[in-house]
């Protein structure tokens, strides 16, 4: 977009980008090390929000093991308690528990006598391709119809506007139940049960991005109409260029920043939102793992699971970080004079 | 939000002529307050009476959307239902701001380490899939109204938080609040007078939409078997119901999800105007 | 665009063949509501036209419309609109994307909105060569250099790469201003190119129009401010309500204005020699009323304030250094300087809504700056505050009336019923220019200068011995700054009031001040009385500000 | 997620032999006017949970490792016991030793021979090394010992005698499995792969997604009940995980899968007109619900008994599952299971005047201002938690939303409660307080079931699963004798007499059967379930062109 007028390394600015460096690194050190606390807040928080549910741990998992519901003797406890640890203070437990994590260790499952990081490990893949997938579509949809229909007279740009707010509506699972109907059972074009290959992976993703690109599209054509009032839009029509050419070389980059904003908070939505895809389209995942955790009291399995779902949105966070300074290298001068 | 950050008087007039969108919103939000109020006199059924020899009745005049699996007929479900959906919107939209207000002004008033505190704990409750959230009270306190409020309330009071954090230091720096401290006001005075209507207000708007936003959660939460159970017929739960029904009695799924839809459009939309007249009336 | 004749019949001027650009009876009109109706004017090439006129004048309108681009929504009608041989009534939308940037230049006023943020400078100046496909990347990317370097911004290399927001305000204005004339376009267009800048840097800007003008280019600049003009045009146009109300030679306009309008902008100019008059009311020479000033024992005593900000780049700067002076009751002391000089700091500072680090503020003797807040409150009264933007210092929530009374408490004496305190609100609006119907208004339904006198009748409801006014005046128009400036006057002959008024306008300190101190970097580099400051003035930077300065007189010198 | 854990409960202990009616519609004659067999292919099938490991002690591992591995003995559909990898049996006189027979030169797909210390060392694996739950439980009081006696002949030993010990094993829980294998592989690769010597092997396991099994050429062990002789005739199964209903149905119509599971009953009569189905009713403990009879307003009979007469339940059932799920009138044991008392299932039919009666003859003759009958000022109030998804499904939902509405009108005010998973994993419902009213099923049993759920708890010997806490000697001496008399036609009849107590009482509310059901494409042949629980069997099936 931009043109490098001179590529010659300036003497100058490399001394400065070296010392703009310099001053970064304690910063940069900073945001790892609070990431990392975020993460295992995120985790033990799960952890000791998981000794609130009601119940013994002990009952559930031998009621699992023998499908019942029922209440059991100490005698028939202890042996359960003792193998899971769960006859230790829960201070101790949990030490034991944070202790594993900086060795990369998330624990065992209680119901899978797997390891936590295979259970994670093998579902973390299609979940991650799915909600990214949904972010690129949502984000695609939403930059194609506002830029096709944004100021463009009365009834245009309400079209445009009407469609994002009927899709930024849309409980998503009910899009994806008809989607379903529509795409896959009336007119068989996609299948039913998607698997991880691409064809079936398109329902999916439409369930996810079709409401979210509603909501980008709105954020955006809010900034988008505010940005071409801009006087630098008529600058660069008293140039020469065309309206075309304002909207996609001026409007454009910087009507999307806010919706970027949105975009590491969107990733973290969409993966509670996996899960919904992924039961309706019996798609592997992780949301599909959670709520059996959840559910069979899994509490490595859970903790796990949020750790690695912090560890993807702390990402996708210092990503949109990175994206909105590219886009916006305001954001540098303006974030490093703050103190 | 750009919408956060002016320090306007709203005119909040609705020049009904001009949008007829609007009066449409307007039309829909009270057809649901009547709806949740006196649901009698929108339908002379009951949400629960059973009529087996009339079940998955198509469409028709004196279903208006037909009947479910019981014979029950659908349009008296959804009117009797708007009373959970519309409380859990509004419930769930009430604890969130109440949250974000309390969270939101310390740390935007304290400033120092305590802010750097909340805005630590926000962002790891920030990073807790909402759905987790939801699946551990479930959990702790049983599926119910009560739960799903408080799901996805505490589930969305993060990200009110941070706004109003960010507007109560916006409002901080107005002119206004220091010509208040130049006149000789007292600290708490300025807060009191200025700085909390002034922080709070912009957030009207957003509290609208976040209504419609958080009726399509809890739906959500219903798909998930997490919401609000039959017999009851919040709409979450009358969309978990007809979703086997999608291929046979398409109305089951299709006109509860429409209704949902209508409902979060209209709050949206009126929302939207709201923040728009707020910002209009900056300029 | 296809821009329709209008009506036979409408006034018509001479022809003037030579004309780069004519335009015969412009109307622009948008919905039922016509805000230009039927000018007429041209220029020749190397002539500079300027046309002047207050905000709501059509003036901005008419320019936009030179270039096709009046908006949407807007019919525009026209007997003649020609430039050279193109007949631009009838220009499509293609033909006029050839015509914009490579026939006609446009410069927009505050070069940091009107340039892209996000992008480099170099890719703003370069636009119209790429779009006008002039010669390839390399080639380009020199011109880029070349047209930075000819405007007069140093080390053009390194500024291209950078953005718009790491430059200063002038820089961005030239950049601008070669973004314009990349194309060497006979015709350049500049809507108010030196609003917001300082003195110093607005004179070099016209210097840099100057310049093309003598190259042969055509400019129509378009100004709020006669003593700008003055210094570039060589006719001027002043427009009114969408017309023009006057038309002629600069020099000829600003000396014997005919038009009663003229006349009174040109009163209006605050300068040396408005010093002890009022600006409005006909007449140029109706003398104020002075109370006389209280020489004794200083009301505010500033000594040696020092204030230091940490900048982004993580380096102390001191903004305030060593300053002190002191205010006696009864007189106007002004402080002018240029932008990050420190005025306004040190007004902060002065009532003590800022810390300093050095220094100490005392007010009738008596401790200030060092009070505790608690202690400090019930004496806030005494001093009173106005600011550049009122409107951002009012509550947006409460009416006119409210943001008074409760003013009102805070004095001497409170109102101690609702009927006092109404009483006391009409009273003050009387006083400011205003009456009972504001009371219930709210700020955002008043005109700027109705704003600004709600901010001094707040200012004055808890009767304060002295009032800080920091910029109260720069965002303006010229007749309203007018009548503001003679409230202040007014009710210093009637009240006694105290200023401490700080400025960047040279002109308004001049009218205004009884002693002047004159700031740079932080540091008082000048004071004394305004006479001695503005007519002998000793330093040498106070002598740089004079000579940048533009005046009406300016326009008697060199006239062709 | 209502159904991840779908079915596991009670399903997966299943514990003594179970005899099912299958109603196959019209499988059996169609290969005479179908297509030309092909060899080879993909079947495609949709299940609809996913089991934590392949072989294990739930319904939902049974299912899966029965295509992997081969039992002993399997069940004819005249719920007799027939030969597989034993080719014969000799019981002791004395009822407790079984001498097995195995085929020869059976080899696991790992190589290593199928042989009388392979058998024995499982027997093994499951009583003593954990390695089958259910399998366990189900042999627990009467195993004894299994060993070889030469390489083919394999002897167990019982403490007592155990007639349905037999019929028992034919369940998945018992597969054979490589004594190799369990050796010297690690936990893990025994769940994911387990290694058997049965039609398929597990080639791979896509977590979430689906588990590929090809067919095992070298297969020799096929059960006399096998509709062919020799290797499976595909090549490969696809066995998909599908959670949803909806779309695992309609996987089928659009012929993305071959075979599905668990047919939502909205579509079982398009798929009976399209596709092949079929309906396994499953025996055992049907769905009914445990009635409280310690606390609450059941302590009294005559409330229990109008509690059972004051619904429609038949007509309820009908409706909420559209007539495809039966309608089960026996609360104690189901339509599908041995000695069933059909006469105790006509106890209670509908008859709100008679309940009516009753309520009043009970002294709940006062009515609130919402119309609920009260006594001593005390509403009649039931509390009614379910287990949702797990045991009642939606449409199960429903037959209790239809009930709660009839029951209204008889003056009981009954609160229903949908428990969530981790609730009733939790036990949350599992206490005299927590409940007046709850529904259970319990796949199993010939009638001997009564006794796991009817035995008397005492201090000494609690029964956590005498859920309605109902401890009648009467009723636990009958059941206790029909156990262990070594004369069928006795022991039938004391197990209908028992039932009859238990109608006569009230202590259970009886609903509906409990099933599985699965519909297959028209060109997929000879599919076909076992008896025993149902399992699928892919090994005989081929398609046709």
């Amino acid at each position: 977009m931009s043109i490098a007028l001179d590529t010659r390394p300036s003497v100058r600015s490399g001394a400065r980008a070296a010392q703009e460096a310099a001053r970064k690194a304690p910063a940069l050190l900073g945001k790892v090390l609070s990431a990392v606390l975020v993460l295992i807040a995120a985790a033990s928080v799960t952890f000791f929000a998981q000794l609130l549910i009601p119940g013994d741990r002990a009952t559930t998992i031998l009621n699992l093991q023998t499908g019942r519901s029922q209440k059991w003797s100490a005698a028939e406890l202890a042996p359960v308690n003792e193998k899971f640890g769960f006859d230790h203070p829960v201070l101790v437990q949990w030490l034991h528990y944070v202790g594993g994590l900086f060795q990369g260790d998330l624990g065992t499952s209680f119901t899978q006598y797997r390891p936590v990081t295979q259970v994670i490990g093998d579902q973390l893949l299609p979940s991650l391709v799915l909600t990214l997938s949904a972010l690129v579509v949502a984000w695609l949809l939403a930059l194609t119809i506002t830029l096709l229909t944004v100021k463009r007279g009365r009834f245009v740009s309400g079209l445009g506007s009407s469609w994002e707010a009927v899709t930024a509506s849309l409980p998503p699972y009910w899009v994806g139940v008809v989607l379903l109907v529509l795409f896959a059972v009336k007119w068989p074009i996609f299948p039913v049960i998607g698997g991880t290959d691409l064809w079936g992976t398109v329902l999916p993703v439409l369930t996810l991005a079709i409401p979210l690109a509603g909501f980008l599209g709105q954020v955006t054509r809010d900034e988008f109409e505010k940005v071409l009032d801009q006087p630098f839009v008529t600058t660069a029509r008293t140039r020469g260029m065309s309206d075309t050419g304002v909207r996609l070389r001026h409007a454009l980059r910087h009507s999307v920043l806010p919706a970027i904003t949105l975009s590491g908070w969107a990733l973290g939505a969409l993966i509670s939102g996996a899960v919904i895809a992924e039961n309706i389209y019996g798609r592997p995942g992780i949301g599909q793992v959670l709520v059996t955790a959840v559910n069979t009291r899994d509490v490595p399995t859970v903790s796990g699971i949020v750790l690695v779902v912090a560890a993807v949105y702390v990402v996708a966070n210092l990503l949109v970080d990175l994206a909105f300074r590219l886009v916006d290298p305001r954001l540098a001068v303006s974030k490093g004079g703050q103190r | 939000m750009s919408a956060l950050t002016l320090p306007a008087r709203p005119a909040i007039r609705f020049d009904l002529r001009a949008r007829p969108g609007t009066v449409l919103a307007l039309l829909v939000v009270a057809f649901l307050v009547l709806a949740a109020l006196v649901p009698g006199l929108l339908t002379h059924r009951s949400p629960t009476a059973i009529d087996l020899q009339n079940n998955l009745a198509h469409p028709s005049w004196s279903h208006p959307f037909g009947t479910d699996d019981a014979g029950r007929d659908l349009y008296t479900r959804v009117v009797y239902g708007a009373r959970e959906s519309l409380g859990i919107g509004l419930g769930a939209t009430a604890l969130a701001m109440a949250v974000a207000i309390l969270l939101g002004f310390t740390a935007g008033l304290a400033g120092g380490w305590v802010d750097v505190v909340i805005t630590r704990a926000l962002e790891v409750v920030f990073a807790f899939p909402v759905l987790l959230l939801a699946l551990l009270l479930i959990s702790i306190r049983g599926p119910s109204v009560g739960t799903v409020i408080v799901a996805v309330g505490l589930g969305s009071a993060p990200g009110y938080a941070r706004m109003v954090r960010g507007q109560v230091r916006s409002v901080r720096q107005s002119g206004y609040v220091e010509a208040a401290g130049a006149l000789g006001h007292r600290r708490t005075t300025v807060i009191r007078r200025h700085l909390f209507p002034n922080a709070i207000r912009p957030l009207v708007a957003v509290m609208t939409l976040g209504v419609g936003q958080s009726i399509v959660w809890a739906s959500g939460l219903a798909f998930l078997g997490l919401g609000v159970s039959p017999p009851s017929s919040e709409w979450g739960a009358l969309l978990d119901a007809g979703r086997q029904y999608i291929t046979t009695s398409w109305w089951l799924e299709i006109l509860p999800g429409l209704v949902i839809v209508l409902v979060a459009l209209a709050v949206t939309s009126l929302g939207r105007t709201l923040q728009h007249r707020l910002e209009g009336a900056a300029r | 665009m296809t821009i329709l004749a209008s009506k036979p019949g409408a006034a018509a001027t001479a022809e003037r063949e030579d004309d780069l650009l004519a335009v015969e009876n412009l109307r622009v009109a948008f919905g039922g509501t016509e805000v230009v109706k039927g000018i007429s004017f041209g220029i020749r090439p190397g002539r500079c036209l300027a046309i002047v006129g207050e905000s709501g004048s059509g003036k901005s309108v008419t320019a936009r419309t030179l270039v096709g681009l009046t908006g949407s929504g807007a019919s525009v009608r026209a007997d003649r609109l020609e430039l050279g041989p193109t007949d631009l009534r009838h220009v499509g939308e293609r033909s006029w994307r050839g015509i914009r940037g490579s026939e006609i230049g446009f410069v927009l006023q505050d070069a940091l909105v009107s340039l892209d943020q996000l992008r480099r400078v170099g890719d703003e100046v370069g636009e119209p060569l790429k779009l006008h496909g002039w010669g390839d990347r390399g080639s380009r990317a020199e011109r880029v250099v070349e047209l930075l370097d000819a405007v007069g911004v140093p080390e053009p290399e390194l500024r291209a790469r950078q953005r718009p927001y790491e430059l200063s305000g002038g820089l961005r204005q030239r950049a601008l201003i070669a973004s314009a004339i990349a194309l060497d376009p006979p015709l350049l267009i500049a809507d108010e190119p030196t609003t917001a800048l300082d003195v110093t840097v607005q004179a070099q800007v016209l210097d840099l129009l100057a310049a093309s003008k003598e190259r042969g280019t055509a400019i129509i600049l378009i100004s709020h401010d006669l003593s700008v003009v003055a210094r570039l045009a060589d006719e001027v146009a002043v427009m009114r309500h969408g017309e023009i109300v006057e038309h002629g030679p600069t020099a000829e306009v600003l000396r014997a204005p005919r038009h009663e309008y003229t006349r009174a902008l040109i009163a209006a100019v605050p300068s040396e020699h408005t010093r002890g008059t009022r600006l409005v009311a006909g007449s140029t020479s109706v003398p104020r009323t002075r109370r006389p000033i209280d020489r004794g024992r200083p009301l505010l005593e500033a000594r040696h304030l020092t204030k230091v900000f940490r900048g982004p780049d993580g380096v102390d700067r001191t903004v305030v250094d060593d300053v002190s002076f002191e205010v006696f009751a009864g007189e106007t002391v002004g402080i002018v300087g240029e932008s990050g000089s420190g005025k306004t700091t040190t007004a902060r500072i002065a009532l003590a809504l800022l810390g300093a680090e050095g220094g100490e503020v005392r007010l009738r003797g008596n401790p200030w700056s060092t009070l505790s807040d608690r202690d400090r409150r019930p004496l806030r009264s005494r001093v009173g505050v106005v600011y550049q933007d009122p409107l951002s210092s009012f509550d947006p929530r409460w009416p006119v009336g409210r943001i008074l009374a409760d003013a009102l408490t805070r004095g001497p004496t409170p109102p101690s019923s609702k009927e006092e305190s109404l009483d006391r609100i009409v009273r003050l609006l009387e006083q400011v220019g205003l009456g009972r119907q504001h009371v219930e208004t709210g700020p955002l339904r008043l005109s700027g200068g109705q704003r600004q006198r709600v901010a001094i009748a707040r200012a004055l409801a808890p009767e304060p011995e002295l009032i800080v006014c920091d910029e109260p005046v720069s965002a303006l128009d010229v007749s309203v700054q007018a009548q503001v400036l003679d409230l202040f006057t007014d009710l210093q002959d009637e009240l006694g009031v105290t200023y401490l008024f700080i400025s960047h306008d040279l002109g308004v300190i001049h009218h205004l001040s009884d002693r002047v101190l004159v700031m740079k970097d932080g540091r008082v580099v000048e004071r004394g009385t305004a006479d001695d400051i503005f007519l002998r003035p000793q330093d040498e930077y106070t002598q740089r500000l004079l000579t940048a300065l533009p005046r009406l007189e300016q326009a008697t010198r060199g006239q062709g | 997620m209502k159904t991840p854990l779908h079915r596991l409960l009670a399903l997966g202990a299943t514990a003594v032999l179970a005899t099912g009616t299958l109603t196959a519609c019209g499988s059996s004659d169609e290969s005479a006017n179908g297509g030309t067999p092909v060899k080879g292919g993909t079947i495609v099938y949709a299940h609809e949970q996913e089991p934590p490991c392949i072989f294990g002690g739930w319904i939902q591992q049974a299912y899966i490792s029965r295509q992997v591995l081969d039992g002993l003995v399997t069940l004819d559909d005249n719920d007799q016991v027939q030969p597989w990898l034993a080719t014969a049996w000799k019981v002791s006189p004395d009822g407790k030793t079984y001498t097995f027979t195995l085929k020869d030169g059976v080899k696991f797909t790992d190589g290593t021979p199928l042989d009388a210390e392979a058998v024995a060392y499982n027997f093994d694996y499951w009583e003593n090394k954990g390695g089958n739950s259910t399998a366990k439980v189900s042999i627990d009081p009467y195993f004894k010992s299994a060993k070889a006696i030469d390489a083919t002949h394999v002897e167990i030993t019982l403490t007592h005698p155990y007639t349905p010990f037999l019929t028992l094993i034919t369940q998945g829980y018992f597969g054979i499995q490589s004594p190799t294998a369990l050796k010297n592989r690690s936990a893990k690769e025994n769940c994911e792969q387990p290694i058997g010597s049965g039609g398929f092997t597990v080639a791979e396991w896509k977590h979430g997604q689906e588990v590929i099994l090809k067919k095992n050429p070298n297969y020799t062990s096929w059960p006399a009940t096998a509709k062919h002789q020799g290797p499976a005739i595909v090549d490969e199964v696809q066995w998909k995980f599908v959670p949803d209903g909806v779309s695992r149905y309609a996987s089928l119509t659009t012929g993305q899968t071959d075979v599905v599971y668990d047919v939502p009953t909205v579509n079982w009569k398009e798929a009976e007109s399209k596709f092949d189905t079929t309906l396994y009713i499953t025996p055992g403990k049907p769905v009914s619900a445990y009635i409280n009879t310690v606390k609450g307003v059941f302590t009294d009979k005559l409330v229990r008994q109008a509690f059972s007469y004051g619904a429609d339940r038949k007509s309820a059932v009908e409706a909420g599952f559209h007539g495809v799920i039966p309608y089960e009138g026996n609360g104690a044991v189901s339509q599908a299971t041995p000695d069933y008392n059909a006469d105790a299932a006509k106890d209670y039919a509908y008859d709100p005047d008679k309940a009516n009666a009753l309520l009043d003859q009970a002294g709940w003759t006062g009515r609130d201002s919402d119309g609920y009958r009260t006594k001593n000022g005390k509403q009649l109030f039931v509390k009614f938690p379910y287990p949702a998804g797990a045991v009642i499904n939606t449409e199960g939902a429903v037959v209790l939303q239809v009930l709660q509405e009839q029951w209204k009108k008889i003056g009981f005010n009954v609160k229903l409660i949908p428990a969530t998973q981790a609730e009733v994993f939790a036990g949350k419902y599992s206490g005299p307080d927590a409940y007046d009213a709850s529904p259970f099923y319990w796949t199993s049993p010939s009638p001997s079931i009564l006794w796991i759920v009817w035995r008397p708890s005492t201090e000494a010997n609690p029964n956590g699963n005498n859920q309605s806490f109902y401890n009648n000697d009467e009723l636990a001496r009958v059941i206790d004798e029909a156990n262990t008399s070594t004369d069928p036609a006795k022991a039938s009849e004391l197990y209908q007499q028992a039932q009859q107590i238990i109608s006569d009482n009230a202590v259970t509310l009886p609903l509906y059967t409990q099933n599985s059901t699965y519909a297959a494409a028209k060109d997929l042949k000879d599919f076909w379930l076992e008896k025993s629980q149902g399992e699928p069997v892919f090994a005989d099936a081929y398609f046709t062109k």
